[in-house]
């Protein structure tokens, strides 16, 4: 036996003195979490990006208090606001006046304003948590696939082929007909959305599990993966602390594509009646409500349409800016 | 007809002069017709087929034993000899009906049709339901088969004892019950007559043998677009109609709707074949040009949309709180979720205008059709629920319109603490398995089903059997969503059916109406309309009231 | 003489970074005539590299500002046209690439780039002319079977034989002037003897000029007429390359010198020598850091002290005949696939080796490169199981425990990785990395990791502050001291540093030699030190292994391999060595003339 | 290489086999669970208002009644040895591989999928060519010049691709194109490519565009993030140096180290692309697969959904396989199967 230099015990006693000299207090470095917010912040279009993201958030979560002050209920009907024989928006630019902010719907006289306030709640919840699940699950799966290779690489790639393959909106469909009323303490809308959040989570999984794992493949075999295996690194360690740090590029450009694509998704599942059911409002489904107006009431189908297309631009551009900030390599 | 103005709107009358009148009457011959389908037909069987527009639209090439005469308004809905020398012939217990074959008959290929040609056709359409089974069975209900089995199973159509065919021109119905609007049913398509050797099954629908103006050309599969030529082996003469105007008749099918519509007002389409008019986006292009107006009309569809109360789900199963909605609703949000004034008349009972019998009544009227606070409340006083309750409204989740009359009807009983949620399905299994499942209604307590009936044929028999009918409900496919079974109902209903004089059955009709409504199991809210547009090029043109769309028979093109 | 073909004047390179303007090279002027060969010397950082690029105009485009003069061929590279620049490159100028495993495209056949290289300057060259001339190279950098070979992707060959393949392509138009970047790091020694004589052929065949670059004064020694030496982007010193290696004038210079590792300098001698100099604080040229070092040191000492009088006495020096390592008849063998149809045959990369280490005892293995040394590391570490054979570690046999009872046993057997830039992590800061081995050892409290992180970097001479650094913020040698640490934190009993010294310039290297001696005094280590640089090996071994093809074929105390080898292949190792002496390399390097055109002849 | 390959088309085939499996549970289990019985799924394929006698001769055609494994083991077998029909007055044979036969349309489903399949192909080969065309040099271009004019403009238009529905860019561009400027043909315009090759690209041209927009946006940014991992590596210093032309070391050197990952969501995209055309084929009112698909769920008629399903798994399955076998051509230091 040799003599360590300290055992645990040793470390302990020895432990004031050495503090006061080389402690953490002295140090002078900035976490990780820290550089990357330095970085951002000097990103001035990032920040834009994080800026809109953080409003429309505090827009979905204070939707009551703002439509209260802007504008009017998101569920009532204003026919006066229409020509009764077309069902479309009295005066120009499709009924917008201090009242309405964006103008009234055709045929329901509702409020625009609000529902794309209301809207934002739903389409953003929906837009996020199932981007969420899907990026985990194809992370996590990716990740594993690719590391271990062999047979779990087999097993995991097949299973990605067959939820590639499935036939989504049929088992939506299949889905409308034994949705119960309460399910998980869920009730209603919220288990609407919960199943919405499931579907278009878990089955979009696959292609950015086979993006990272491709990935994977190829950092599995860097030089740094074997070192931390020689430090006597378990495979969860190694996939966690090692391989993950370097897959943030990726899963960040895909997460701040899929927002939208899931945003858009719930609309057609709203249109084959697998959606949240009416009156709630979603940007997906008033755009594709929007659609029979397009030349008639325009700005029915551009106030969703902008409101998906900021939100992502908002975080593609804050996406692009944490990527950045995240890579050490980068300089200025 | 005529667009309604009266509620201070835009202007939205359109021309409507196909609706009273033939638009560019002419007699000349030659041209392609063009026409598009959003979907397709179920099947060009005329044996297998449900669709009035696919009525209207086989016409082309299955003659049948009679047929609606070719003429606007209410002349329109005369039935005339069509194969048959004579409408049908009755025996005094009601109970045979006889038509006889007009001489010098021919199928495209030559050979004469005959009496038995007939029988088969109604034999295969209606007793093989493991075959064919997507048209009506009324034959099958009506007449005496004993327990004929089709004639996919007993290949022998003697043993069909429904119909007899004493000679090569003689057609005998025997009815098990007298059956007084016979003749409706021998204007289906399913009396067009089909030769024996040439049935093909289900298969039928790519070579239907043409009895008519026109054949297809070679063979067609379903989906593909469908070209309709001269038949050479036709005879003019022996048709009342004049229905061989154009060289060709085309149909595209699946024809994205906005797109098809587009195409419509610019001229590269002739005619929509579904026959519903135009959709949103169109309706506004029309609607806002004085030229395109002029090429429009605005007619009632015959199809009556209301939403069903059901009275065994709670609270339903009193009638006071099923009034309760019949006041609260708002009738004119309602019209305005179908595209207002021009989608519809309000409806206030459950017969439409163009069904003998017709009443304007408004059994549970309110001032503007918006709904009546007093009476709401009086009503749930009544019932027991002074602050309201709640229920479920189902409807069909891929029909936007019905969707949005939905929620008009639920933000109108919000205000009055009638809590509803939405409930969608897809329209493919709604009356299968949801709304026209008894259990699923009561299960899912489904109080409240959209839903919309035209009538099978012009009459009050024809509209209401299957939706008010105790007989009608089933366990799968149920059409009576109310599942009103009403002695009253349904002795009244049988009744008319054995009552030969047309009048006394209109006064039936009236009264079941009555009944219904008085039930406050319906709550009617539109006399659907439809914007139908007839591109320049087209000649005849008129407004059936039979088939409640343009008369495709007639139709013929411009020469330059 | 001419007017020379290279002429830099006052030439100054900065690049903008987080911190303000980095200034890489500070106002350098030199010339090299026509036919001449010049070296530029200096260590890591110095900006060599950024001279380099700046005669290719290869800044252009990039955020660095270059000034001053350069004047290639008759042409100024700094005002020139970018069309003129680019037809100049390769066909004037090229330039040979300091890493060869990323300067070559790895989705072109070495050929293609090659090919590509001629034809962009002779488009009307055939296809296979272009082939021809390709092969033609591949064959004078001594690529064997090059028709073959050329064929091959780059991962298809070797370290050596992808530096060899870059030569080619620099030669692919006869450049007028070659300008080569630390070409020899990656190799062996053989390898390396062998492309400094190539060079050395091509000027006197093609009188083409060349710019040597490298932080070794040995390698430049032989092979060019004048030298520059470099410190913090300007020049230090420069003069005929003899005069500057016997009578250097400057401080720095004299300080290299003094780092290059000596072959004929022993293991005792080098002890001796580095245990002297570190009893003396403080000494002059050592900076701060090493002060700092040795106050981490000393209190590493005093715990150490603490423990042992608190604790068990330290033991015996271990009996000679109890080994902590000793492998028996050890054998790796790789399937190696074959073609499209997946034929696959066997290599054995590790053939039937046996030896023992013992406690505090330093077993050098020197070989060529591919001989297997790598694989016997990862073998002993149990990163690869080996095909058959014995590897016991303090009596135990290791060779087939399962991952998870290995675990534990991790802490005793370390490894130092080849290459300090692709052994880190780079999205994991250093602090991290280094206590990552205690926190998968079961250490949970983060603050005594953090501890511990930062009191081992200050002892491998870096700062506690540097603990959230990411590794990109840090020179090869301070990798390289990162990569020590974390092999170190666990205390180990046996650490196995595979080449941990050959990316690294001599200053660096002499610092991290010192380092690994002074650590293995502290903690009492045992040490397998693998790496191509026999004089390295030298100076750190008791006993040195020589390898070849897999096989061990000479094993002995170190002094007795290097002044009495028994095997051929030692020897050819001994005489490939470079050395300092200008004139001796050049008598060296015609031996190994005499003796290739012997064995060619025969 | 070939075992590899003939490997995963073994797993292919149970992959395929899981899918349809998934589907007939669907089908059958799904609605159980809701509590509809075999009436209920029989009364989804007669009149508006079917008799019960109707009802039972459709379950017993149908085969409603058996248990769900017998009717898929039918299904199975049809596909490998084919089966027959009973059309009424007709046995019909339907070969190998027999995909059933539809019970809405009363037609075999295999030939009508090779109807649709040309459609849908056009469509989706003609849009994967100019997504990909124009995504990977938007990126390309993106990447070069990061952070200019040139690049924050073509992330917003790439964005605004992903941001709105194809039936809005698929409607605005008829609007547009096809009559207010009648340029290119309206919809339902579909000409085969062997009847005219003019005409097939002509009225083509609208919906390839409006699909491609969708998925350029993809492309440009993964090239983007592509290049400029690859621009900074040490091998494009080199091309460099041998003098070659800015635009080779680009595209020759640059692109095709970037190119790896894209290929695999190439591989993805196209794979379902097949299937999923359904938007822009039903704005456009093209008769392929994915609105047969999609109207074939809607009117519940199984044997097409399985059809449908079938051959999209089938795609997803080869797409798949071609892209990990090209990953090893693309980049040689890939062992294919390793
Ligand atoms: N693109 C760049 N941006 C910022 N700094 C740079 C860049 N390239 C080089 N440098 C810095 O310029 C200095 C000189 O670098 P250079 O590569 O020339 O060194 P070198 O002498 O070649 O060293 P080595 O022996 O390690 O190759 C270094 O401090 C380096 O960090
Ligand atoms: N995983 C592997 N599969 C197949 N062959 C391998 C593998 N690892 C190493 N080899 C081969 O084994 C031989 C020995 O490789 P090793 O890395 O041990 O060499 P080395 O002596 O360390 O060389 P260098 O000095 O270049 O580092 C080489 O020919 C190498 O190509
Ligand atoms: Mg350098
Ligand atoms: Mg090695
Ligand atoms: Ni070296």
């Amino acid at each position: 036996m040799t003599a360590p230099l300290d055992e645990p015990g040793a470390t302990e006693q020895a432990q004031p003195d050495a503090d006061a000299e080389s402690g953490g207090v002295r140090d002078r470095g900035r976490s990780l979490g820290q550089i990357a917010w330095m970085r951002l912040r000097k990103d001035r279009v990032a920040m834009t990006g994080g800026a809109f993201v953080v409003l429309m958030a505090a827009v979905a979560l204070f939707a009551p208090l703002i439509v209260g002050l802007l504008g009017q209920p998101p569920n009532q009907w204003n026919r006066d606001m229409l020509d009764p024989a077309l069902g479309t928006p009295i005066g120009g630019m499709g009924g917008m006046s201090g009242d309405y902010l964006f103008g009234v719907e055709p045929v329901t006289g509702r409020d625009i304003f609000s529902r794309i306030v209301y809207g934002a709640r739903i389409s953003m919840l929906i837009g996020f948590l199932a981007t969420l699940v899907s990026v985990v699950l194809g992370t996590v799966m990716g990740i594993i696939a690719g590391y271990f290779g062999g047979w779990v690489d087999s097993l995991i790639s097949r299973l990605m082929d067959i939820f590639l393959a499935f036939p989504l909106l049929l088992f939506a469909m299949a889905l409308v007909g034994v949705l119960p009323d309460a399910a998980f303490g869920l009730e209603d809308n919220a288990l609407r959305i919960a199943i919405l959040v499931f579907i278009i989570g878990f089955f979009n999984w696959p292609y950015i599990g086979r993006i990272i794992r491709g990935q994977t493949l190829s950092l599995r075999e860097r030089e740094f993966v074997e070192a931390s295996r020689s430090l006597g690194a378990g495979n969860f360690y190694i996939l966690r602390k090692e391989l993950l740090p370097n897959l943030v590029a990726p899963i960040l450009v895909y997460s701040t594509l899929l927002i939208p694509t899931n945003i858009l998704f719930e609309a057609a599942l709203s249109f084959l009646g697998v959606g949240v059911e009416p009156p709630t409002a979603t940007w997906g489904g008033m755009l594709s409500e929007a659609v029979d107006y397009y030349d008639s009431a325009p700005n029915f189908m551009l106030a969703p349409g902008l409101a998906i297309f900021l939100t992502v631009l908002a975080f593609n551009l804050f996406g692009d800016g944490l990527r950045d900030a995240l890579d050490p390599r980068t300089q200025s | 007809g005529g667009g309604g103005n009266e509620d201070g709107g835009s202007d939205v009358s359109v021309d409507d002069s196909a609706i009273s009148g033939i638009v560019d009457e002419s007699t000349e011959q030659g041209g392609t017709l063009n026409y598009a389908h959003s979907d397709q037909f179920d099947s060009l069987d005329p044996g297998n087929t449900y669709y009035a527009a696919n009525w209207d639209f086989t016409r082309y090439f299955a003659r049948t034993l009679v047929t609606y005469e070719q003429k606007p308004g209410e002349a329109g809905l005369e039935l005339v000899p069509d194969l048959a020398t004579d409408l049908g012939e009755v025996s005094d217990d009601g109970l045979t009906w006889t038509y006889t074959l007009k001489e010098g008959l021919k199928f495209q290929d030559g050979s004469d049709i005959t009496a038995e040609d007939v029988k088969y056709a109604i034999a295969r359409s209606n007793f093989a339901p493991e075959v064919l089974n997507k048209g009506p069975n009324y034959f099958n209900t009506h007449l005496d088969a004993g327990g004929y089995e089709g004639p996919y199973e007993d290949g022998n159509l003697d043993n069909f004892s429904g119909i007899s065919t004493p000679d090569d021109r003689t057609v005998e119905f025997h009815l098990n019950e007298p059956f007084a609007e016979f003749d409706y049913l021998a204007a289906f398509p399913q009396t067009a007559p089909v030769p024996a050797d040439a049935d093909t099954g289900d298969q039928y629908q790519t070579q239907v043998v043409s009895s008519g103006p026109y054949r297809f050309d070679g063979e067609w599969t379903p989906g593909k677009q469908l070209t309709l030529v001269r038949n050479e082996e036709y005879d003019p003469e022996t048709d009342p109609l004049t229905r061989n105007r154009p060289d060709k008749v085309q149909v595209q099918w699946k024809q994205e709707e906005n797109d098809r519509d587009k195409r419509l007002l610019n001229g590269d389409l002739h005619m929509d074949v579904s026959g519903v008019g135009v959709e949103a986006s169109a309706r506004q292009d029309i609607l806002r040009d004085d030229e395109l107006k002029a090429n429009a009309d605005n007619p009632q569809t015959g199809f009556l949309l209301y939403f069903a109360l059901n009275s065994n789900v709670e609270p339903f199963d009193d009638r006071a709180c099923r009034e309760a909605i019949l006041y609260g609703a708002d009738k004119t949000a309602m019209q305005g979720a179908w595209g207002g004034s021009i989608a519809g008349d309000i409806a206030t009972n459950m017969l439409p205008p163009s069904i003998p019998g017709y009443k304007d009544t408004d059994p549970y009227g309110t001032e503007g059709q918006t709904g009546d606070e007093a009476k709401v409340d009086e009503s749930l006083e009544e019932c027991g629920m002074a602050d309201g309750f709640s229920t479920n409204i189902a409807y069909r989740s891929d029909r936007d319109k019905e969707k949005k009359a939905a929620e008009a009807l639920q933000q109108s009983l919000k205000q009055y603490g009638i809590d509803t949620e939405l409930k969608g399905y897809p329209a493919g299994t709604y009356t299968s398995e949801q709304a026209g499942s008894p259990a699923f209604v009561e299960r899912e307590e489904l109080g409240i089903l959209a839903y919309g009936w035209g009538a099978d044929w012009p009459s009050g028999y024809g509209f209401l059997q299957q939706i008010m009918h105790g007989d009608a409900i089933k366990d799968a496919g149920n059409a009576n969503l109310s599942e009103l079974d009403d002695p009253e109902v349904n002795k009244l209903l049988d009744q008319a059916a054995t009552t030969d004089d047309p009048t006394s059955r209109e006064e039936i009709y009236a009264d079941v109406n009555a009944l219904a409504m008085d039930s406050a199991t319906f709550l009617p809210y539109l006399n659907q309309k439809a914007l139908l547009y007839r591109p320049e090029g087209l000649s005849n043109v008129y407004f059936s009231e039979a088939y409640k769309m343009y008369d495709y028979s007639a139709l013929g093109l411009e020469q330059n | 003489m001419t007017d020379p073909v290279v002429s830099v004047k006052d030439l100054r390179i900065t690049f903008p970074t987080l911190e303000g303007r980095l200034t890489a090279v500070d106002g350098l002027s030199f010339d090299v005539p026509d036919g001449g060969a010049v070296g530029i010397v200096g260590e890591s950082g110095s900006g060599k590299s950024a001279t380099s690029l700046a005669l290719m105009g290869l800044h252009r485009g990039t955020n660095a500002d270059v000034t001053g003069d350069i004047t290639v061929a008759g042409t100024s590279i700094n005002t020139a046209s970018d069309t003129r620049v680019r037809a100049m490159r390769g066909n004037d100028i090229a330039m040979v690439f300091q890493d060869p495993m990323s300067s070559l495209h790895p989705q072109y056949t070495i050929g293609n780039q090659l090919i590509e290289a001629l034809k962009v300057h002779r488009p009307g060259a055939s296809a296979s002319d272009a082939r021809a001339r390709a092969v033609e190279s591949l064959d004078r950098v001594g690529i064997p079977d090059a028709a073959k070979r050329i064929n091959s992707y780059p991962h298809e060959f070797s370290g050596g034989m992808r530096q060899r393949a870059l030569i080619a392509m620099g030669l692919m138009c006869e450049p007028t002037v070659l300008l080569a970047d630390e070409i020899t790091t990656a190799l062996d020694v053989t390898v390396q003897a062998q492309i400094l004589d190539l060079l050395d052929d091509l000027r006197n065949d093609l009188g083409m000029s060349l710019i040597l670059v490298s932080h070794d004064l040995a390698v430049v020694a032989g092979s060019v007429d004048e030298v520059l030496v470099m410190q913090n982007g300007g020049v230090v010193e420069r003069g005929d390359v003899r005069d500057v290696l016997s009578a250097p004038a400057h401080p720095y210079t004299r300080s290299l010198l003094a780092a290059v590792p000596r072959v004929d300098v022993s293991r005792a001698q080098r002890r001796a020598q580095v245990r002297a100099e570190r009893l003396e604080p403080a000494s002059e040229g050592q900076g701060e850091q090493a002060q700092r070092a040795q106050r981490a040191r000393r209190r590493a000492d005093a715990e150490a002290a603490e423990q042992r009088t608190g604790a068990t006495a330290k033991p015996e020096k271990s009996d000679e005949d109890a080994a902590l390592l000793s492998v028996r008849n050890a054998r790796m063998r790789f399937k190696v696939r074959g073609g499209l149809l997946g034929g696959a045959s066997d290599f054995y990369a590790v053939d039937d080796v046996s030896f023992d280490l013992h406690q505090g005892e330093t077993l050098g293995i020197v070989g060529e490169s591919g001989s297997g040394k790598s694989t016997l590391s990862r073998m002993i570490t149990r990163l690869l199981t080996p095909t058959s054979g014995e590897i016991a570690f303090e009596g135990r046999d290791i060779t087939r425990l399962s991952e998870r009872k290995l675990r534990p046993l991790r802490r005793d057997i370390q490894m130092i990785f080849q290459n300090p830039y692709s052994s880190l992590n780079p999205r994991v800061t250093i602090g991290d990395s280094i206590g990552a081995g205690l926190r998968v050892q079961g250490e949970t409290d983060t603050k005594q990791i953090q501890r511990k992180v930062q009191q081992l970097l200050e002892r491998v001479g870096l700062e506690a502050s540097h603990y959230n650094r990411f590794p990109h913020a840090f020179s090869g040698g301070q990798r390289q001291r990162i990569a020590i640490a974390r092999a170190l934190i666990l205390r180990p009993k046996l650490v196995i540093c595979d080449e941990p010294v050959s990316a690294l310039d001599v200053s660096t290297q002499d610092q991290v030699l010192r380092l690994l001696d002074e650590l293995q005094d502290d903690f009492d280590l045992t040490y397998i030190f693998v790496a191509h640089d026999l004089a390295v090996v030298r100076q750190v071994s008791d006993r040195v292994a020589v390898m070849r093809q897999g096989e061990i074929v000479e094993l002995d105390h170190s002094d007795t391999v290097y002044e009495a080898p028994r095997h051929d292949y030692t020897r050819e190792l001994l005489t490939a060595a470079p050395v300092l002496d200008p004139v001796e390399a050049k008598r060296q390097r015609e031996q190994r003339a005499e003796r290739r055109r012997a064995s060619t002849a025969a | 290489m070939i075992r590899y390959i003939l490997r995963r088309l073994v797993a292919g085939v149970v992959l395929l086999l899981v899918v349809t499996m998934v589907v007939f549970a669907i089908f059958f289990l799904v609605p159980r669970l809701a509590g509809i019985d075999s009436d209920g799924l029989a009364a989804r394929y007669v009149g508006k208002s079917p008799s019960p006698e109707a009802i039972a001769a459709v379950k017993e055609r149908l085969n409603l009644d058996e248990p769900i494994t017998v009717q898929y083991g039918e299904f199975v077998s049809g596909l490998v040895t084919g089966t027959e029909y009973d059309s009424g007055t007709d046995i019909i044979h339907c070969d190998a591989p027999c995909f059933g036969y539809s019970f809405k349309t009363n037609t075999e489903v295999w030939p009508q999928l090779m109807d649709r399949l040309p459609v849908t192909g056009s469509l989706a080969i003609g849009a994967a060519v100019i997504w990909v065309l124009a995504g990977v040099s938007i990126g390309v271009l993106s990447a070069l010049r990061r952070g200019s004019l040139l690049d924050r403009a073509a992330m917003i238009t790439a964005l605004a691709g992903v941001s709105l529905p194809i039936f809005f860019t698929g409607l605005v561009s008829l609007a547009l194109l096809s009559y207010y400027w009648p340029i290119f043909p309206p919809g339902g315009s579909y000409t085969g490519i062997t009847e005219n090759p003019l005409a097939w690209a002509h009225g083509l041209v609208l919906p390839w565009v409006t699909l491609a927009f969708l998925y350029a946006a993809m492309y440009a940014r993964l090239t983007r993030a592509g290049m400029l991992d690859t621009m900074g590596e040490d091998f494009i210093r080199t091309a460099r140096a041998k003098g070659l032309p800015e635009r080779t070391v680009v595209t020759k050197h640059g692109l095709r180290a970037a190119l790896t990952p894209i290929i695999t969501i190439f591989g993805l995209d196209f794979g379902l692309m097949l299937g999923g055309a359904v938007l822009t084929e039903s704005t456009f009112s093209l008769p392929g697969l994915g609105k047969f698909a999609v109207d074939a769920i809607r009117g519940n008629d199984l044997p097409v959904v399985l059809g449908v399903t079938l051959l999209t798994a089938a795609f997803v399955v080869v797409c798949n396989l071609i892209v990990d076998v090209l990953y090893a051509w693309v980049d040689p230091r890939v062992r294919v199967g390793a």
